[in-house]
């Protein structure tokens, strides 16, 4: 099994997964390079937050691999430690520390020893507090950093917790529907952020929108009842008749 | 009533410092004698200890309208202990030494009288008791009313070896104190009567125990053992109804199986269905179905005082009832309220008891009680069909290996509490 | 004294303190802290009756007088060391910890989080409370343990002990405020409200959630020990009562009284809730149950943030969102 | 009941048989043996009870039964005997014998004939004697049963008698067995008493056993014959004692079901902590009491409906309650289970200090009605009525709300609304209506199960709180959100519960089973029966 995972940054085989017999996943495999972006889409139901719950730890597949880095078993480790590997998720709808400020949502999620009693003892160093600073730069957020995050809008809340999820410096980020709820404007500027992030992490992103999509412009994986329906560039997919049909009803 | 609200709503005053203070000032007369009232009127134990802070209210009433005691009013401090055993000790702290109480009638559970006692010791005042316990006890601070073990479960077992002919015996308690001492003296009773231990069986159940099914089952199934047997029952408040109820339903009738109970009075029986239980057993000190002048004369004025003609009386009101006649006996031959000549003067008092008798207070601070055996009746009474010479409370049971060298005297000049027959001295503390 | 709180309630206050850092800034409601306040407590006793030695009214040697009347012959094994001082101080504080590091262990590991929590800390002060009854343990059944005599070497009903005693408990109040406040301050105090707010996104990030919470439920449990401990030679007693649910339940609603997710509510709220007890059961105690039954609905429903809130909110005019607090039980009821 | 059957006894003897009977004695004998009743200690009475039922008279079983009703009293003035009848403070005397009126006597001149426990098993042994020969198949089986316990040697006659008349078989077999236990009390010969034994190790009941037992002890045949017959019984009983705890396990299971299920319902399927549903129990306690308060003064005939007409009665106040507080503290409260767990708590002291308020601190009585008294023997089973009747009614409670959820239309829209609030409110149900339902049902349910709890525990304003942790213990063990667990989980925790009982004791085993259920719970959190998936954890 290894073999085939060699090279290879995130490798899903025929994983499956089921709740009270509805099987949410159904022999899925999926491969991602190093440093590649893939978007995912699919109508509703077709696995894909699922999926990224067994990617994350949260959920345990009944069956199938799951490697990161070719070698390491995420099946076996929880949401913490795969955490620390350098899987960085974002969720759908956004969730930041709301009785915490901007920055210290950002000084929480930054790199570091993440133990209960390093977590006691910490001080916050000159490093740190630069890297705080460029990261609230990237996110737009600098002139927010005091305020509580509880009362920044639903598009900033977004941002936040991308910028949490680059302080963390991942070598991969599950981000699940980053669009949602956003103006067009945001959206255009969330598509060119991810862009910017592909350059140095891979990138997993998962989204409806398909002017967004199209605005990634990168390989595009088709999930549906919880397999892979097609894979290739957005274009291609678009002419397959499955996904056709899938999309547009039988 | 409500005068004594004000004294509390002052209290409260006097420490919040300076908002009512002022307008209500003066409130310490030197005219009248303070008698404290500690007992709960809230929490697990305020049903039992409300009707006991109302009994002493009412004797206070009684005598105030008899003049009172050396020409002096009396005059009630209540406090609400609130069955907080804690709250207890700063309670009695609160009444001795802030307002200046000659005498305090109070506690009901063995633990708030074992948490008040440091302080009684300490401030040098008296505490009245008046509820059976398990003895162990006797301190110079205390007048124990209520009954000891050998006051109530050693004549009890007497009749039921006379009467009914009993070889097996069931004790049954639940699990605290006072039914594991009384049953330990019981065993070592009937080991010393001559009844083997295969003939003994002992059970314990958590307080508030609901389920009795399988213990009425054991019970019966002990008793098919071809001797004549009874259970002996230390079970205490709530659990009662509904192993009461579990024997009517299982069909033990007393006749077959007879209990007697030493925590089940009239108040307990007032939740019951007594028709199957017709012939059970309570061994008592007082019952309210005592045919005597004082008793009638006792209950009757207890109606008109609460104000409400179905209220029952029980043993611990009695117990009350001789301890503030006691008291007032007492002071009025000492002619002073102060407490090492009230102690004094205390023991060899003799005043009536409400069964048509007397009670003395005894040097190890007991008193004299007779013994009276009660079957449940349909009406929820009891029908006293036993009744011994009065009984001197045992402090320190003689069936108890660690006990029964010890002895209570606290007259001069041997002053001790728990002295050592065997080795000459006067047993642990000061 | 007619308020009664200073001298008895304190420690217990302190320990309430601990409970809102669990509960108000980490999402955790313990319904059984109680139990770690009492068995610290009797630690403590277990210690304070082997000195009284030979004054015990059977005047034996080494067992406590209840162990005299109840027969039993030798002192069980685990009340052997309790002589030694540094034993059985040692005792307050690991007894309680580590029950509450075991406990605490098993149930983050396994994600038992929010009201399946509550609900099981409540089992579990109300086995202890069961078994503490029971004479057979050894604790003295439900008399519990009391007529102390000294501690230390220094008669425990003296004025200057007593005096001396306040002070700890005083001093033990402050300390553990500091420690509290310490704690919050901290970056593992921000982990924590993190914790409470998203705790799924704390994990994500890289948190091990559990051991967070492991790590400040046995503090607070440590604490609650220490606080027992310094209550028991004040009130010259501990018995089960201290285990039952009511009171640990009745412990919570001064934290939200004062104000939960602050350090000085709790404190404020024991304070206030007392007084208010001992105000009602004095003038009358039948109210004194509806009172406080009335003051659990009208604070959760009207004052989320409590006494402190209502403070902070007057003072400040600021429109503070009040779903800041919410959060918690938002979190938590991802269980449900 | 003994009471009752004795009252049956007495009117067949004066309805039926009095001119059949033609045993009489001078009135004047039989005054004077009754008037020696009046007179010393009860070893006195005791002699006169003998010597009155030696008279064979057949109007002393009447005379005894009152005597055991306390219903006989000595007029101090001369010291005879009476019927006493209470008119208001004073009695109305009848003369025993001749049924003349003897005027009404004030409280302070007469005195009581007292009896106690000893004096009433003389006395029934004494009538059994006596109505051996009764018309009446039951009234004789009785009187056998009566003579059995007694063993009571002078009987013999009568019985060889009896026994030599009787036709009805069951009733024969009883005089059988009375008159082995009599044989064997005698000093009849060695060979009849073996036989006696083994009539009565045939019988292989507990009382039997209890016979069997005293003569173990014995030297020679009869010992040897007696210890052969306790071994065997006690062999048998042994199965039977195992189906027992069973029994037991799964009574206390059902009541563990009753006070559960409505939590169930609250906190399974709504997701609400009510720290308030023992008093929601409480309150159909409660209105059980006032219900059979009101028929005792009002229709006392109608006593044995008393619960039947509780049922509705407790189920509405409870369900009002609930919905009251449902829709004033609860629903401001959703999605905080922390905060609702506190509100209600605080509901559950205002409730209990209320009832308190009204109806006083301590028990109230609420008796069985008579379909609900007393118990039969299965094989060697006890099987109470009360019990029996809860097992049937928590069986019958469960399977309602089964179909209502399942089969209504009511239960499709809860459904609808406890999976998804919103979409339920966009297909038209309204939600809070339907809320405040569930929780009407939820708390109405534990109304009933109040009227059931009144019939074995205290009715007092505490009786909630001694089930409120065990509920839900119940409900989380079994699976929250699954009324199928929470029945196994009931019964499971009951049974386990009186198994661990006999061996552990109450209290351990009650200790054991709550950190078994504690450990449980790490293991698997969401209990026996769990739902699984994306829907409970989002």
């Amino acid at each position: 099994m290894t073999d085939k995972a060699e090279g290879s940054l995130l490798y899903l085989d025929n994983v499956s997964v089921s709740f009270d017999g509805f099987r949410a996943i159904n022999r899925l495999s999926l491969v991602l390079e190093p440093g590649e972006m893939r978007a995912i889409i699919g109508p509703n139901g077709a696995g894909k937050t699922t999926m990224m719950d067994i990617i994350t730890g949260k959920t345990r597949p009944d069956a199938g691999d799951v490697l990161f880095d070719g070698s390491v078993d995420l099946t076996r480790l929880d949401e913490a430690a795969i955490a620390n590997l350098g899987i960085g998720r974002k969720f759908q709808k956004p969730t930041v520390f709301e009785s915490h400020s901007v920055e210290d949502n950002i000084a929480l999620a930054l790199k570091g020893r993440r133990g209960a009693f390093a977590a006691l003892f910490h001080r916050r160093s000159a490093i740190e507090q630069d890297r705080i600073d460029a990261l609230l730069a990237t996110i737009r957020l600098s002139d927010k950093r005091d305020l509580l995050a509880a009362r920044l809008s639903h598009g900033q809340k977004q941002w936040l917790e991308i910028g949490m999820l680059l302080a963390q410096e991942p070598r991969l980020l599950l981000i699940d529907e980053p669009a949602a709820g956003m103006t067009d404007a945001e959206t255009a500027e969330t598509a060119s952020l991810l862009k910017e992030i592909a350059k140095t992490q891979s990138v997993v992103v998962v989204e409806h929108d398909m002017t967004f999509v199209r605005a990634l412009g990168v390989k595009v994986t088709v999930l549906h009842e919880g397999s892979v329906l097609a894979e290739g560039s957005l274009d291609a997919v678009s002419a397959n008749p499955k996904v056709i049909e899938v999309y547009l009803g039988r | 009533m409500s005068q004594i609200f004000d004294r509390r709503r002052m209290t409260l005053a006097a420490v919040l410092g300076a908002l009512l203070a002022s307008t209500m000032a003066g409130y310490a007369a030197d005219d009248t004698i303070k008698v404290g009232v500690l007992h709960s009127l809230s929490g697990t134990m305020a049903i039992s200890e409300t009707t006991l802070k109302d009994t002493v209210l009412y004797l206070i009433d009684e005598q105030n309208k008899k003049g009172g005691v050396l020409g002096k009013k009396l005059e009630a401090v209540v406090v609400d202990p609130a069955s907080n055993w804690p709250l207890f000790a700063e309670k009695a702290r609160e009444l001795i030494s802030q307002d200046k109480v000659s005498v305090v009638f109070g506690c009901w559970t063995s633990v708030s009288r074992k948490s008040v006692l440091p302080v009684f010791k300490e401030l040098n005042s008296i505490l009245f008791y008046p509820v059976q316990y398990e003895g162990e006890e006797s301190e110079r601070n205390v007048f124990y009313t209520g009954a000891a073990p050998n006051q109530q479960a050693i004549p009890a077992v007497d009749y039921l070896m006379k009467e009914e002919g009993v070889q097996r015996w069931v004790l049954a308690g639940t699990d605290y104190v006072y039914p594991r001492t009384t049953n330990k003296i019981l065993e070592a009773y009937l080991k010393a009567k001559g009844v083997s231990a295969d003939d003994i069986m002992i059970n314990y159940t958590p307080f508030g125990h609901s389920d009795w099914q399988s213990i009425v089952a054991d019970i019966k199934k002990f008793g098919s053992a071809g001797k004549k047997t009874a259970v002996v029952s230390t079970i205490n408040g709530d659990a009662n109804v509904p192993f009461y109820k579990e024997l009517g339903n299982q069909g033990i009738k007393a006749e077959d199986i007879p209990v007697v109970a030493f925590s089940v009075g009239e108040e307990e029986l007032a939740g019951i269905d007594t028709k199957p239980l017709v012939g059970h057993l309570a061994a008592w000190n007082y019952f309210e179905s005592i045919d005597s002048e004082a008793n009638a004369a006792f209950i009757d004025g207890w109606h008109k005082f609460i104000k409400n003609d179905k209220r029952t009386t029980n043993d611990p009101m009695e117990a009350t009832y001789i301890g503030f006649n006691a008291w007032v006996k007492a002071v009025e031959a000492a002619g002073t309220t102060n407490t090492d000549t009230v102690i004094d003067t205390l023991v060899g008092t003799t005043v009536p008891n409400l069964s048509g008798g007397y009670a003395t207070i005894m040097p190890n601070h007991h008193i004299t009680k007779p013994v009276l055996i009660g079957e449940i009746q349909d009406n929820g009474q009891f029908d006293i069909v036993s009744r011994t010479a009065p009984v001197v409370g045992d402090e320190w049971s003689d069936y108890l290996e660690g006990s029964k060298d010890l002895i209570a005297d606290w007259r001069k000049p041997l002053s001790c509490g728990n002295f050592n027959v065997v080795t000459g001295k006067c047993g642990g503390g000061s | 004294m007619s308020f009664t709180c200073p001298p008895t309630n304190s420690p217990f206050a302190a320990s309430i303190s601990l409970v809102d850092l669990v509960w108000g800034y980490c999402g955790i409601l313990s319904l059984g802290h109680g139990a770690f306040f009492a068995l610290g407590g009797y630690a403590m006793g277990m210690y304070l009756m082997r000195q009284i030695g030979t004054r015990g009214v059977y005047a034996d040697p080494v067992l406590p007088d209840f162990m005299v009347f109840l027969n039993w012959k030798e002192l069980p094994w685990f009340w052997q060391g309790f002589d030694m001082a540094w034993y059985a101080f040692l005792m307050v504080v690991l007894v309680p910890g580590v029950i509450a590091f075991l406990f605490g262990w098993l149930s983050f590991r396994s994600r038992v989080t929010g009201v399946y929590l509550s609900i099981i800390t409540q089992a579990l002060t109300y086995a202890l409370l069961l078994a503490f009854f029971r004479n057979d343990m050894g604790f003295g059944g439900n008399n519990g343990l009391t007529d102390f005599k000294d501690i230390l070497g220094f008669p425990i009903q003296a004025p200057g002990t007593r005096a001396v005693l306040f002070a700890a408990s005083a001093l033990m109040l402050a300390l553990g405020f500091v420690v509290a406040s310490a704690v919050v301050r901290s970056k593992l105090g921000k982990v924590l409200v993190a914790i409470r707010d998203a705790e799924s996104r704390t994990g994500f990030i890289g948190y091990r959630v559990e051991h967070y919470k492991l790590f400040v439920w046995t503090l607070s449990a440590v604490m609650a020990g220490i606080a027992g401990a310094l209550y028991v030679p004040q009130v010259g007693i501990i018995n089960p009562s201290e285990f039952d649910p009511a009171a640990s339940i009745e412990a919570v609603i001064w934290v939200a009284v004062g104000g939960r997710g602050t350090l000085i509510g709790p404190l404020i709220g024991a304070v206030a809730v007392n007084f208010g007890k001992t105000w009602f059961t004095g003038v009358l105690p039948e109210v004194w149950l509806y009172a406080l039954g009335t003051l659990f609905v009208v604070v959760t429903l009207f004052l989320p943030r409590g006494i402190v809130g209502l403070w902070g909110r007057v003072v400040t005019r600021r429109a503070a969102p009040a779903k800041e607090v919410d959060g918690s039980g938002r979190q938590a009821g991802e269980a449900a | 009941m003994s009471f009752f059957r004795l009252f049956t006894i007495f009117f067949a003897l004066i309805a039926g048989f009095q001119p059949a009977l033609a045993s009489r004695v001078a009135d004047t004998d039989l005054s004077s043996r009754i008037a020696a009743l009046g007179v010393g200690g009860f070893d006195d009475l005791e002699k006169a009870i003998a010597n009155l039922a030696a008279s064979g008279d057949d109007r002393v079983p009447a005379i005894l039964d009152r005597l055991g009703n306390g219903e006989l009293t000595v007029r101090k003035a001369d010291g005879l005997v009476f019927f006493a009848d209470k008119v208001g403070t004073d009695f109305r005397l009848t003369d025993p014998v001749t049924g003349v009126d003897a005027g009404l006597a004030p409280k302070a001149t007469v005195e009581k004939v007292k009896v106690n426990n000893r004096i009433r098993r003389a006395i029934a042994s004494a009538v059994g004697a006596l109505t051996l020969m009764s018309p009446d198949p039951a009234v004789r089986r009785t009187a056998a049963e009566a003579v059995m316990k007694s063993a009571d040697v002078t009987a013999l006659p009568v019985l060889e008698r009896a026994i030599a008349a009787e036709t009805v078989a069951d009733v024969r077999a009883a005089m059988v067995a009375a008159r082995a236990t009599a044989l064997l009390a005698s000093d009849a010969p060695e060979a009849d008493k073996v036989t006696a034994i083994a009539a009565i190790a045939d019988i292989g009941s507990r009382d039997a056993l209890g016979f069997l037992s005293g003569y173990t002890s014995t030297d020679g045949a009869v010992g040897d014959a007696a210890r052969k017959a306790v071994a065997a019984i006690e062999s048998r009983l042994m199965l039977w004692d195992i189906g027992q705890n069973l029994w037991y396990g799964l009574s206390l299971g059902s009541v563990l079901l009753l006070a559960a299920i409505g939590l169930a319902i609250t906190f399974g399927v709504m997701g609400v902590i009510n720290m308030a549903h023992g008093e929601m129990v409480m309150l159909g306690a409660y209105a059980t009491f006032t219900v059979q308060e009101t028929i005792r003064t009002s229709w006392p005939q109608l006593f044995d409906y008393s619960l039947l007409i509780a049922l509705p009665v407790a189920f509405l106040t409870a369900a009002l309650a609930g919905i009251l507080i449902e829709r004033l503290v609860i629903r401001w409260l959703y999605g905080r289970p922390l905060e609702t767990l506190l509100a209600t708590w605080g509901v559950s002291l205002i409730l209990q200090q209320a009832v308190r308020s009204l109806y006083g601190a301590n028990n109230r009585e609420v008796g069985n009605p008579s379909w609900m008294s007393g118990s039969f023997a299965l094989g060697e089973i006890q099987i109470t009525w009360t019990r029996l009747w809860i097992i049937l009614f928590a069986l019958a409670v469960f399977l309602a709300l089964i179909a209502l959820l399942k089969r209504t239309r009511l239960g499709l829209e809860m459904r609808a609304v406890t999976q998804n609030r919103q979409m339920a409110a966009a297909v038209g149900i309204r939600t809070p209506l339907v809320d405040a339902l569930i929780f009407g049902l939820g708390s109405g349910v534990a109304g009933l199960a109040g009227v059931a709890l009144s019939q074995i525990d205290n009715v007092s304003p505490n009786l909630g709180r001694g089930y409120i942790i065990d509920s839900f213990m119940v409900v989380v063990f079994g699976g929250v959100g699954n009324l199928w667990g929470t029945l196994v989980g009931a019964l499971t925790l009951g049974v386990a519960n009186k198994m661990l009982e006999p061996y552990a004791g109450a209290v351990l085993g009650k200790i054991i089973l709550l950190l078994a259920i504690i450990l449980f719970i790490q293991k698997r959190p969401r209990g026996l029966f769990a739902l699984k998936g994306r829907a409970v954890e989002a």
